[in-house]
């Protein structure tokens, strides 16, 4: 592990960090206009905490590979290269958002960048994932697709028939669990049988790609990497990253101003922010790195506010939107 | 006994605590109904008063949370089975249509299902289109079935005991929308509200308004406004999909002789569909003007909170399709 | 360009083996579609002529075959995915409403679902409660999907191909009790019906019968009997569920005054609601008599083939409906 | 094994023949009665070749036990006690069938002998299963559910949810499969990315029982004995017998008439006929038990005609049967 964080350069960890903070802004702000009810609606999942798995996973690909996920998704669409603009237009329901204000929050998507969407439906999206991997395989492509999953989907349906398919087919998916250690407000250890997520791998005679600590950037770098690499070879892997949501289940759950053991639980994993964990490492490695780090912050900082003005500004969808993409080229009461 | 003012999260909570005080083989599953204290609070505080035993939180396993309520049913207890919403009843309508709403036929009467699966329906609040359906009339599609749908706390705690205390399966939906609001609430532990049958909410002799859950109360605003214009409008509250008490409309309809449908399922072969084809049926020659229905737009529901509510029915839709029958 | 008599399956193989020789995206997947040769031998041969890439035969796992069909469908392939009956579509209920027919809309027009999933339907083969449904409402009732619903091979083949290369998804659902029944089918490749045009089968002046799939032929051969009795009917195909050609429904009814709806669907919230529901609001004063339905009764089906046939619908039950409307 | 053997009584061991080679008369007569169109209708699976795993299996509960199978149910009812003559009535849609002629072939069941049925969507009575099982331990009842799974219905998303709340719950279940290598016409390897079933346990944490002989009853008895024992202390065991298909999928599957690899498959698999197996089995150990069994050849067969005869005779069901039990204590059209 530690041969090859050397063989990362500066620069590579410094856009990270740069990906891992502006998640953290721009989550931040989410919360802050929900509060303000700039943002509406009943759903917003944050992505705080979990910055690490989506920025290392996604760097361990390219622009021709495929990701996916589930509703908790702003930090993967920024993590793949959408405009903050264009995302936080769509947390406000407005034309110039990513999905044209139709989706909202746990529809993100971008077609260009092969981000093929959040989705709202525990569990949905995993045949999806193995429909693209099949598309890619079909057509002999040299390509693979991300499926992120939370722990919590593991249990459904969908997960076992999606997985079983993509092994059965050889398809080229990494299956990334993103392991919080709860769905909502239960735990992991009540939900699946088999706490240890990644083995169940081998219900499916699938490579188990372990457990890492998705806390840690580069490690997860680096086991999405060969998983990557196993995957478009071989065939499916899974991979289990622990992890932890530092906001609760979405922005109205309240449970941090009631139960102490979970604030406890927090304070904890705040100490493994994905934030301080790269910090340290940087700045270990990297002499004198603390300004340009503080100059990546302020960036950040500066591009979400940038976003939350131009999504203000944006106009509002019409009953022309609302009435559009029902169907491919016929009228919605045709 | 005596009534008190309640939302419709407290009067749902207070017949689930009955019951389940009444009858030790009833108890509650699903999705954070316990420890998370019920995602829309309906279960709030059950954990604590009746134990893990009858109070479980279970995998996001749809299928298997269904389908082992109709196991356990079948069994022997009476299991009250919460589905999170009812767009993830999407994902158990094998196990609800297929399996609870069959097995007691199937096997010749060997076997009953005395189950309820409750689920939060409705939308209006940017859930988007997967989160969004109030599809109802897909479920009482199939026979074996109950359907029912309150549209206030008061007809809420009084169906949902009815539907515990059935030897059927029920499918009971909520409407998100009501859960907060208010009406007087028996404490009687005894109030039961026949399966099946439809309550007049507002007697009117102009024009008949058929309509169940969250149209309920755009209705009686709308008879309201009407009213002010000299047009007494009846409003009926199915309550039921299924059993369907369609002699109640067809009594009203002989009366007003016109009729308005409001549901906000979409349109297509729908609860609009079913009520205007039996009243065309059973009441043809009552007949002064088609039924008019007023339902959502039929389109996925977008995030977007102006065009959500272009696409939801309002009160002011059902006043103008009330003055298109007259 | 020719025709000749082939049974429906043999139609819908043609329009399969044409459409996967034209396009090399399409492709076929789904429970015993290759090496067993297709359950309802559909997909005979295929797999031999085109191999294991592009007839792909499935786990049971019909959440994940209409999933991944999604998925494949958005990427840029053109799947034709086999539902084994459409009972089993139950289970892939979300994968087909939420996800086939919504992902076009949520996302804003950014990906397509140019998606087939074919299903056998229909009943009376003693198939039994679970195995015994014509849902195709139910699926018709979601915005975002077409469904089809071909009535014989000539029209199954049209249709079919119309629905491979359009660029929405569609369910397409077939009656097994069709299957075998031949009808002239054109040889030419480009051979394709549009999506959402009903077809009258049968012109008359008396009474109009709007049908679908198998309930065409008990219409013709009610219309066939009625007609040694001088009352001529006009027999309206709608192909289609969704899109809703009630504009043929419509002006058929405006000349004939009279309707009578026929399907092999349960009663209740289903096809003939939807029509009768539409034909009193578009053409009420059109209306000589109420539109009268004749559907499957309202129970789970049995076994035994002496009581399940007694709840099908069948020509007499037409002839007897046509003649109360008369 | 060869101890535990040795502790069964020969009237045991002649008792579990009596009741294979019952099933397997009653299956040869159906299907000969389908061929001449006496039992009509379009399934008829055939429990032909699985004896051993019903006989064995049901053989290590008693009547406190339950039982709940999928549409393969023949041999799974009478080796549970139901009454030839009932379970031949149901086959022929007669209104003394186990179900009143409503169920047929696929959905047998008898509530007094805690027999809960066949079912015909796959995977569909898992969790069916798991709900008996909870009310097992809701009452706190010393009592297991046994449940039969094809080898094809453990890719379906039915299995993993409700084996895995099972687990999460410690339910006493035996989750017994039947893996005759095929679903249909798809081979066990063509449909799980794991194709030793048993150890799909794992990704539930569940005691996986083992893979077993399903051809020799006595194994399947011991096994599933063991498993009975731990399920009801512990929590829920998977098993996976393997066994063969002697008759195609059902009547109407023609796949031995045109694949010789079939053909030649099943020619090895007859060598290991439950019949055969514990024919040499009694030979071994009772002199002179050939007469015996003879005996209880022609026992089984007589009874078998006599439940011909008995549906035959019997009536079929009428319009009031048609519309009765929609509803528990109302008309189907009120
Ligand atoms: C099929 C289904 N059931 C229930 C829900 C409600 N729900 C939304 S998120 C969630 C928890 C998911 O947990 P997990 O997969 O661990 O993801 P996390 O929120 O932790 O990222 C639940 C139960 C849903 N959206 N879909
Ligand atoms: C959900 C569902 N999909 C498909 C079918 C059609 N079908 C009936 S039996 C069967 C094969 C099941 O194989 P297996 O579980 O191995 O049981 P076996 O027939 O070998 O006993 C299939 C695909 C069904 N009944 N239900
Ligand atoms: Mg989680
Ligand atoms: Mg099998």
């Amino acid at each position: 592990m530690a041969t090859q964080t050397a063989t990362l350069d500066r620069e590579k960890l410094l856009d990270w960090y740069y990906q891992i903070v502006l998640i953290r802004h721009f989550e931040n702000k989410c919360d802050e206009l929900y509060r303000e009810k700039r943002i509406t609606g009943v759903y917003l999942h944050l992505y705080s905490g979990h910055e690490a798995v989506g920025v290392g996973a996604l760097a361990a690909l390219t622009l021709d590979d495929h990701v996916i996920t589930a509703y908790r998704d702003h930090g993967i669409a920024l993590a793949r290269g959408m405009d903050p603009k264009v995302a936080m237009a769509e947390m406000m329901g407005k034309r110039t958002g990513s999905s044209g204000g139709k989706g909202g929050s746990m529809h993100l998507a971008q077609r260009d960048l092969n981000f093929w969407g959040g989705y709202a439906i525990v569990g949905g999206h995993l045949p999806l994932a193995t429909g693209i991997a099949l598309k890619v395989r079909y057509m002999e492509e040299d390509a693979v697709v991300l499926c992120f999953i939370g722990d919590g989907a593991t249990n459904n349906g969908y997960f076992h028939e999606a997985l079983n398919m993509s092994a059965v087919w050889d398809l080229p998916v990494v299956w990334l669990i993103e392991n919080n250690l709860v769905g909502m407000g239960t735990r992991v250890e009540d939900s699946s049988g088999q706490p240890e997520l990644s083995k169940r791998a081998i219900a499916y005679g699938m490579k188990n790609g372990g457990r890492i600590d998705g806390q840690n950037v580069i490690e997860v770098y680096h086991a999405v990497s060969d998983a990557v690499k196993y995957a478009k070879k071989r065939g499916p892997v899974l991979l289990e990253a622990l992890t932890y949501r530092f906001r609760g289940h979405g922005v109205s759950d309240r449970s941090y101003d009631v139960r102490d053991d979970l604030v406890s639980e927090l304070k904890v994993w705040q100490e493994r922010d994905p934030i301080l964990v790269l910090r340290s490492h940087l700045v270990e490695q990297f002499e004198g790195v603390e300004s340009e780090l503080e100059k990546r912050d302020q960036e950040a900082a500066a591009i979400v506010e940038a976003a939350v003005k131009f999504a203000e500004e944006s106009p509002a969808p019409t009953f022309e939107d609302l009435i559009a993409n029902v169907y491919v080229g016929r009228r919605y009461d045709e | 006994m005596s009534e008190r003012n309640q939302p419709m999260r407290e009067a749902l909570r207070m017949a689930l605590r009955e019951e389940m005080s009444r009858d030790e083989r009833v108890f509650v599953m699903g999705l954070e109904v316990g420890q998370w204290q019920g995602t829309h609070r309906v279960t709030r505080g059950l954990l604590e008063e009746f134990g893990a035993r009858r109070v479980r939180d279970t995998p996001i396993s749809e299928m298997a949370i269904a389908g082992a309520a109709v196991g356990a049913a079948m069994a022997g207890l009476r299991p009250v089975a919460e589905i999170m919403t009812i767009n993830f009843a999407f994902l158990a309508l094998d196990a609800i249509v297929n399996h609870a709403a069959k097995i007691h036929y199937m096997f010749g009467g060997q076997f009953t299902v005395p189950l309820v699966i409750r689920a939060a329906t409705g939308w209006g609040n940017q859930a988007t289109a997967t989160h969004s359906h109030t599809p109802e009339p897909i479920f009482a599609h199939f026979p074996g079935l109950f359907v029912g749908c309150p549209s206030n706390a008061t007809d809420a705690k009084g169906m949902l005991k009815a539907a515990i205390r059935d030897e059927n399966p029920v499918l009971f939906t909520e409407f998100i929308a009501l859960y907060s609001k208010p009406a007087p609430v028996p404490d009687d532990p005894d109030f039961v509200l026949p399966i099946g049958k439809a309550d007049i909410k507002r007697a009117g002799k102009d024009v008949t308004i058929v309509t169940f859950g969250r149209g309920v109360e755009w209705s009686l605003n709308a008879a309201e406004a009407l009213a002010k214009d000299g047009v007494q409008c009846e409003v009926v509250d199915m309550r039921w999909l299924r059993p369907l008490d369609i002699a109640t409309v067809i009594a009203s309809f002989k009366k007003t002789n016109r009729c308005v449908v409001v549901e906000e399922c979409l349109p297509m072969y729908s609860f609009g569909s079913e009520i205007a084809a039996q009243i065309q049926e059973k009441a043809f020659d009552y007949m002064d003007a088609p039924v008019k229905r007023v339902s959502a737009m039929d389109v996925p529901l977008p995030y977007a909170a102006e065009i959500e509510l272009m696409a939801l029915p309002n009160t002011q839709k059902v006043i103008d399709a009330v003055k298109e029958v007259l």
